[in-house]
């Protein structure tokens, strides 16, 4: 298998990893993976959904161990170490999904587990102390006794590089770091990974998004199915090409502005979603939501842009009826739905794809079957209350084949799909009654290529058959792929709609940091 | 402490296995089936081992008395019917607890619900006159004990959906409140003197079992573990085939999904505790209407408890409750008849064994099994 | 018919079961006192006693029935509790002699009283009685206005121990006032000694110096309380004396075991006859302890006032009222 | 004594077992593992508490047996849920039916009784005075039943393993992934929760002089309920603790007024804690990983 690699750098790499397999129960998340990773490099490994990067990488942080194969760092057999025995040998891991306690201060989160004493107890002035130099060291700003459940996405993916770099982590791997950051927070984490790497550092990267693979990385690795199949120098290849070897075929990306948009027409229709004046209280802020206003037409996406944490969740959660409105006024088709259950909203052509699956879209122990028709099931009830299973099952078997669900048996519980599948399941559903107005967050959040190319379709095409879409997405790149307006949001207000047209990277990203317009 | 309820019961099958028209693989069936029976063997193995240990403690032999716990409950009707009246209760108990336990809640309290549930059914029978036939008295009495049970179990549900008070936390507390007022109702107004109950019932009640057939002759089983086995198959039904119940088991799986779809997680929360305390309720019957006509203080006393133990072993699942009913009446009964050689108080320390045992089995053989379906 | 499931077949000699309340052996009360008494019998009288304690509710009656299908001559339910169940079994084996410690009787609609059936002997006792001796001792002896009870559960039975006490109270001491707190309303009121010291503790603190406890183990706690504070509590059913010697001021005793040998020797001798029996303090059946323990404790003054005001209840002189 | 003073004592003297048994729940719900065990610890360190001042004639000796009761009982409740990954609720009930059955067991074996043991060695042993400081010195268990929160609040707040228990029972991927052993800091949590709950227990027993069955009489499930309304703090938990205590003691000091029927007042502290649930407390938020793997 070695055959597939393409020669060996003429530094021994510092990591080696060589015939690598794992199993989960029936599931062979690592068949035969092999990876050198050169001292001073920064190394992207990409690959489809469920290919194993995330498993791989963890066995390399000493999390679980391998069923077969070696690891190698610095050149030691490290075979079946401990994270702790990772930490120690300064191989630092950031997560897919962050690894911070959201109930412990930012000082806290850092020292855990190698606590600074004095006597008995932790000595908390020296670790802020200390914690506080080493973000100063690394250009980061924050006030480490502030709890980690308040900080934004992006800064706690600081804190996150933070507990690494205090370790003493030489060799960084990140999983999908930039999945929740906006334009601005990207530029800065490639100027913190490149200082890393110019002092020496090593850093593997895990990521869907093929341009910054293009952009920062200086080899690249794809992972298919659990094999290492294809290793290359990040020069001369373009995203396309990469695409193709993760896929094994030829894919339309959605960052390619060569995407046929329909005319922009002058719409004169009454608005499908009218929002007026809305705020709504947050968790941790007073005002999540304050006094925003917009209206979507029929066959039209509004895409709202901005930084996570801004008050994209509140608004959507407000309009799908998940969440009390302080002031203001919701319309839906010209009734003002802003005190109705969730249940009279859905009845009148309301639908919502949650932001968080796990949580609020999916039954994970429900079956697939049962997931698609949660929330209709009124519409399947027989006399005397019973379900019509028949007619559940009847129609689960087509939405699985519309929406392309592996694998298509209708029982399979929810909670054994890969996520990619788990997110087809609940834009299915939502898709599967006549849509007057969708509410879409963060629609293809941590989904590969080939399924976001799904998504981005079946959007369009309920778009085309009349639905009103409200579109919130922390890639930029989605959200000028897909709507008609765009809106940015910052601060709990919005701060600027722009057609189209007009929009660009350039033009909305500083608006998603606060400069103003 | 959300989580004492939402974990306390995760859903092994998807709903309705028995409809699915997948074609399932034997070995996926076999799986299932030691996936089903080895917990319970190795439970009955370990609690075995330690009932050893204790009766040799005491001088005695373990297969005398493994007997004798045979004979006096399984090994003759008396024994049998007695049981039988046990499983009554707990069946009723272990369903009240499941059904919160399906809604992700708590339900600590079957015990005052019973109890409330008894004493209902006791003024409705005291109420109506003389020699009321049983056809007309027993279906009232069963209207009182579930109306009593679900009143009581209504409170801890009304108090979850509006102030989020925690279940566990008001159904304890509701307990004593409703055993306390029970006790003023006893003393205050319907006591026979020198005694702990009711004036006897006059209108007619469940016969007991000893109707149908004359083995059972002076044993406390009655007509109302049919009505309780109704209430599971009602349950059952109930949870996996209707509306209703797919509502309250998405509720008590993800009820951030649940409410998503639109359904109003508070509602089904009041719905589940008091269907949950109606239950609780109804198992009052067995022993005001069936066995001794009148409402006792202290006649509940521990089955709320053992519901909980009956609820989980049996998986929260109508037909295990009644398997697990059966079998903690087997244990409590057994106790009685080896009294003579070892201490009786041998098998409530059995009971948290096999329940142990029980819970730590069933993850093992699961992983136990999932380890070796990787190897093939 | 009921399993023989624990009882060795029996040919011959004197067979008696007893089923115990509750509380079972080891309450340093009436239980002990029942098991006392039939060991007192398998000693005298060679009888053959077979002790059964019963868990939950159901288990009572299988208790009795067990012991009633195994021909005993004697079957007998230690408590209150048992009183129905005694009913019904003594009519479906109208052979079998059975008796009641404590049998409490059922009125008819028009307050009569319903008699047991001839198999079965109804003993009562005068608790009543025996309280309002040590309720006169008490106040005699306590060098204060304030007398306290802590009762166990809040029950009428309890009642009877506390409006006899309260009556013996008043008879001596028309001013005296007696604090009477009640630990709990479920079963599990009489095994709380938790909450029995601290009852006893904050009527000792009110200025009470001798508290009686009707309470099941729940008054070792009120045993407890008196050692600390160094004042005085009377016990309860038996001599309990050892509780908490030098502040048992006394104990109101009742004689069960006696009561129980003294029903084993009828059944031996033929002379068991059912119906009502009661047990007051001119049948010795109830009564406080006046030995070389508690002598200190009592002047003599005051013990030949109490047995002035026993020898009047005897004669009817003194009438004790048995409810609140 | 005055009768502020006197209720204060009350107070004080009835929360001391709910502080204890509070003071362990709150460290092993922090670490994840839901506390419905308390009461069966308590009971179980009554139990051995008791026997192993029979048998040595020591109080003292009496608490450690009681303490190495309760850690047994814990540590069956840890390898339970932790190496066998038992569902914490089942495992919960198990031990509370375990403690239930096996005091009755041992007590009938050791003692031939069904109610009571005899009467050991314990700690109020002399006559007190009756007043507020004499009679909370009188039983060395109480001052240091009214310590244990400040001690365990350091621990918590103030120490590594304090730290580590807090990540654990809200994110123990977390702590894995930085070298912390989960299922370590799980364990000790637990133990810790057996020991200090046990400690209750041993403080009714030695108070008594004496076991009685069933004597933590739901005590544990009131110090549970003090967890939840105390939101998971150590400081907070204890002042419901006292709370409880005091609604308590209000009810026996109304008992003996008669002015209502005792049931009434019997139910003083029940109807008060939910009152106070409905009004005061709001939607408590339960550690993230509590009763999760
Ligand atoms: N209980 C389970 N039973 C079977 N498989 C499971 C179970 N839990 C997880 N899996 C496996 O884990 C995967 C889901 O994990 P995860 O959500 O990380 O997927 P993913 O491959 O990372 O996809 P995505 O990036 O879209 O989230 C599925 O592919 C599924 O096979
Ligand atoms: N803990 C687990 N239990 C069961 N299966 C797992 C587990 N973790 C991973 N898997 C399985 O291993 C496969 C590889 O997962 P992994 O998370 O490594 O994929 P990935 O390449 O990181 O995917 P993604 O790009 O979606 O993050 C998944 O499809 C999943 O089925
Ligand atoms: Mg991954
Ligand atoms: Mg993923």
């Amino acid at each position: 298998m070695s055959g597939m690699m393409s020669g060996a750098r003429s530094t021994a790499p510092i990591v080696r990893l060589t015939g690598i397999a794992k199993r989960f129960g029936d599931c062979h998340a690592v068949r035969d993976a092999s990876l050198e990773v050169a001292a001073g490099e920064i190394h992207a490994l990409v690959g489809e959904n469920g290919a194993g990067k995330s498993t791989l990488m963890r066995i390399l942080a000493g999390i679980s161990p391998p069923d077969a194969g070696t690891i190698e760092v610095g050149g030691r057999d490290v075979t079946g170490w401990t994270t702790a025995q990772a930490i120690d040998a300064s191989v630092g891991m950031v997560h897919q999904h962050f690894m911070l306690v959201p109930t412990l201060t930012i000082a806290e989160n850092v020292i855990l587990g190698r606590e600074p004493m004095r006597g008995l107890a932790i000595d908390f002035a020296r670790a802020e102390r200390e914690v506080t130099a080493a973000a100063e060291k690394s250009g980061f700003r924050m006030n480490v006794r502030q709890l980690v459940r308040e900080l934004s996405v992006g800064e706690q993916q600081r804190v996150e590089i933070l507990k690494t770099l205090v370790r003493g982590a030489r060799i960084l791997i990140l999983d999908e770091p930039t999945a929740v950051l906006s334009p601005p927070e990207v530029e800065e984490l490639w100027r913190v990974l490149r200082a890393l790497r110019d002092e020496g550092g090593t850093i593997i990267l895990i990521t869907h998004k093929l341009d910054e693979v293009a952009e920062i990385s200086d080899t690249i690795t794809v992972v298919r199915e659990g094999r290492t199949v294809a290793r290359f120098p990040t020069a001369g290849t373009s995203p396309a090409s990469i695409a193709r070897a993760m896929v094994g075929r030829d894919v339309v990306l959605a960052g390619d502005a060569t995407i046929a948009r329909r005319d922009e027409r002058v719409v004169a229709l009454a608005p499908a979603l009218d929002v007026r004046h809305l705020v709504v209280s947050g968790e941790q802020r007073q005002r999540a939501v304050n006094d925003v206003s917009f209206t979507i037409q029929p066959r039209e996406i509004l895409g709202i842009a901005g930084v996570e944490g801004n008050g994209q969740s509140a608004l959507i959660e407000a309009i799908a009826g998940l969440r009390s409105v302080e002031s203001g006024e919701i319309f839906l088709d010209a009734a003002d739905v802003t005190s109705m259950p969730v249940s009279d909203r859905e009845e009148r052509g309301l639908a919502h794809i949650p932001e968080d699956r796990h949580r609020r879209g999916l039954v994970l122990d429900y079956s697939i079957a049962d997931n698609l028709i949660l929330g209709r099931q009124r519409s399947y009830q027989r006399r005397g209350g019973m379900l019509d299973r028949t007619r559940i099952l009847a129609d689960a078997r087509a939405a699985i084949a519309v929406a392309d669900i592996r694998p298509s048996d209708p029982m399979m519980p929810a909670r054994a799909l890969s996520g990619g599948n788990q997110q087809k399941v609940v834009i299915a559903r939502a898709l599967a009654r006549e849509t007057r107005v969708l509410l879409a967050a963060q629609p293809t959040r941590g989904v590969d290529v080939g399924a976001i190319e799904l998504i981005h379709a079946r959007l369009r095409a309920a778009r085309d058959s009349g639905a009103a879409i409200l579109l919130v997405s922390a890639e930029l790149s989605e959200i000028l792929a897909l709507s008609d307006r765009v809106a940015v949001m910052y601060g709990g207000r919005i701060v600027a709609i722009v057609p189209r047209s007009v929009a660009s990277e350039e033009m909305l990203g500083p608006l998603m940091t606060g400069a103003s317009a | 402490m959300s989580d004492l309820d939402a974990t306390a019961m995760r859903e092994e099958n998807p709903s309705t296995v028995s409809e699915t028209m997948v074609i399932v693989r034997s070995r996926d069936v076999r799986n299932r089936v030691i996936e089903a029976v080895l917990p319970p063997l190795v439970a009955l193995l370990v609690s075995i081992v330690v009932g050893d240990l204790l009766i040799l403690a005491v001088g005695q032999s373990p297969g005398a008395v493994y007997r004798l716990m045979l004979e006096g409950t399984w090994g003759n009707a008396y024994g049998f019917g007695q049981v039988l009246y046990k499983t009554t209760t707990l069946i009723c108990t272990g369903l009240a607890v499941s059904v919160g336990l399906r809604a992700g809640l708590f339900n600590i309290g079957a015990e005052g619900q019973l109890a409330a549930g008894g004493m209902a059914a006791a003024l409705v029978g005291l109420a109506l006159p003389v020699g009321t036939t049983a056809v007309i008295a027993v279906p009232l009495g069963v209207l009182g004990a579930l109306a009593a049970g679900g009143a009581v179990g209504f409170v801890p549900g009304a108090l979850r959906a509006n102030w989020g008070a925690h279940e566990v936390i008001t159904t304890i507390m509701l307990n004593f409140i409703v055993l306390a007022f029970l006790s003023w109702l006893v003393s205050a107004h319907l006591r026979v003197p020198e005694t702990l109950h009711t004036p006897p019932i006059h209108a007619g009640a469940l016969p007991r079992l000893s109707v149908l057939w004359n083995g059972f002759h002076g044993s406390a089983a009655n007509g109302s573990i049919l009505i309780e086995l109704c209430a599971a198959l009602i349950l059952g039904w109930y949870l996996f085939r209707t509306r209703g119940g797919f509502e309250l088991r998405a509720v008590g799986l993800q009820p951030d999904a649940a409410e998503n779809a639109g359904i109003n997680v508070g509602r089904t929360w009041i719905r589940a505790l008091t269907l949950s305390g109606a239950l609780a309720g109804l198992g009052g019957i067995n022993f005001v209407l069936g066995y001794e006509r009148y409402y006792e203080e202290g006649f509940a006393t521990g089955a709320g408890f053992l519901g909980i133990a009956v609820a989980l072993v049996g998986r929260s699942n109508p037909l295990g409750v009644v398997l697990a009913a059966l079998f903690f009446a087997t244990l409590s009964q057994g106790g009685l008849a080896i009294n003579a050689l070892v201490p009786k108080q041998m098998v409530d320390a059995l009971q948290g064994v096999v329940i142990l045992a029980m819970a730590a089995s069933v993850p093992e053989v699961r992983r136990l099994l999932a380890q070796a379906r990787g190897k093939r | 018919h009921p399993a023989p499931a624990a009882i060795a077949a029996t040919t011959g000699g004197l067979d008696v079961g007893i089923v115990f309340d509750v509380g079972g052996r080891g309450d340093k009360s009436f239980n002990d006192g029942a098991y006392r008494g039939g060991e007192r019998a398998e000693q005298a009288l060679g009888a053959r006693v077979h002790f059964i304690e019963p868990g939950e509710g159901s288990d009572r009656e299988a208790g009795l029935r067990l012991l009633a299908a195994e021909h005993m001559q004697l079957v007998m339910g230690v408590g209150f509790i048992f009183t129905d169940d005694l009913t019904a079994l003594a009519k479906e084996y109208p052979d079998t002699r059975f008796a009641g410690v404590d049998y409490a009787l059922a009125l008819d609609s028009a307050g009569k009283v319903i008699p047991p059936p001839p198999n079965l002997a109804a003993l009562k006792f005068r608790e009543e009685q025996g309280s309002f001796l040590v309720g006169a001792l008490a106040a005699l002896v306590g060098k204060s206005k304030k007398l306290g009870f802590v009762g166990g559960m809040d029950i009428p039975l309890i009642h009877k121990f506390e409006a006899g006490y309260r009556a013996g109270v008043m008879y001596v001491c028309p001013d005296c006032t007696v604090i009477a707190q009640y630990a709990g309303v479920t079963p599990e009121a009489f095994r709380n000694p938790g909450r029995g010291k601290e009852l006893a503790l904050s009527q000792y603190q009110s200025g009470v110096n001798v508290i009686f406890h009707a309470s099941g183990s729940t008054g070792l706690g009120v045993f407890e309380a008196a050692r600390q504070m160094d004042r005085l509590a009377i016990g309860v059913d038996a001599d309990q004396y050892a509780e908490a010697p030098g502040h048992v001021l006394t104990s109101m005793v009742k004689g069960v075991d006696a009561v129980v040998l003294d029903q084993i020797r009828r059944a031996r001798d033929g002379s068991f006859h059912g119906g009502v029996q009661e047990y007051g303090l001119a049948e010795h059946g109830v009564g406080y302890i006046y030995d070389e323990h508690n002598r200190a404790l009592i002047p003599d003054s005051v013990h030949a006032r109490v047995e002035e005001i026993r020898a009047g209840i005897i004669a009817g002189r003194i009438v004790v009222p048995a409810v609140r | 004594m005055s009768l502020a003073l006197a209720f204060l004592a009350q107070t004080l003297r009835i929360a001391v077992p709910y502080l204890f048994a509070a003071a362990g729940g709150v460290l092993a719900e922090r670490a994840g593992i839901i506390s419905l065990t308390l009461e069966g610890f308590m009971l179980g360190g009554a139990f051995s508490a008791m026997l192993g001042s029979y048998w040595s004639g020591s109080p003292w000796i009496g608490a450690l047996c009681g303490i190495a009761g309760g850690v047994a009982l814990a540590l069956l409740h840890a390898v339970s849920t932790i190496r066998f990954k038992a569902d914490q609720v089942v495992s919960g009930i198990a031990i509370n039916l375990l403690a239930v059955g096996l005091t009755r067991y041992f007590l009938k074996l050791v003692f031939d009784s069904s109610s009571n043991s005899l009467r050991v060695a314990g700690f109020s042993a002399g006559t007190s005075t009756g007043s507020l400081i004499g009679g909370l010195l009188h039983n060395p268990l109480i001052p240091f039943g009214l310590l244990i929160i400040p001690v365990v609040a350091w621990l918590l707040y103030r120490t590594p393993f304090g730290l580590r228990v807090r990540a654990v029972g809200e994110h123990p991927e977390a702590a894995t992934t930085v070298g912390v052993s989960v299922k370590r800091v799980r364990y000790v949590a637990v133990a810790l929760s057996g020991a200090l709950a046990a400690l209750g227990g041993a403080y009714l027993a030695l108070d008594q002089h004496q076991f009685t069955d069933g004597m933590s009489a739901g005590r544990g499930f009131i110090a549970l309920a003090a967890i939840i309304f105390g939101r998971w703090d150590p400081v907070r938990a204890g002042i419901a603790c006292l709370f409880f205590a005091a609604a308590e003691t209000l009810q026996i000091q109304l008992q003996g007024m008669q002015a209502i029927p005792s049931q009434f007042v019997q139910m003083i502290p029940y109807v008060l804690t939910i009152v106070a649930l409905v009004g005061l407390v709001g939607r408590a938020m339960p550690p993230a990983a509590l009763g999760r793997e």
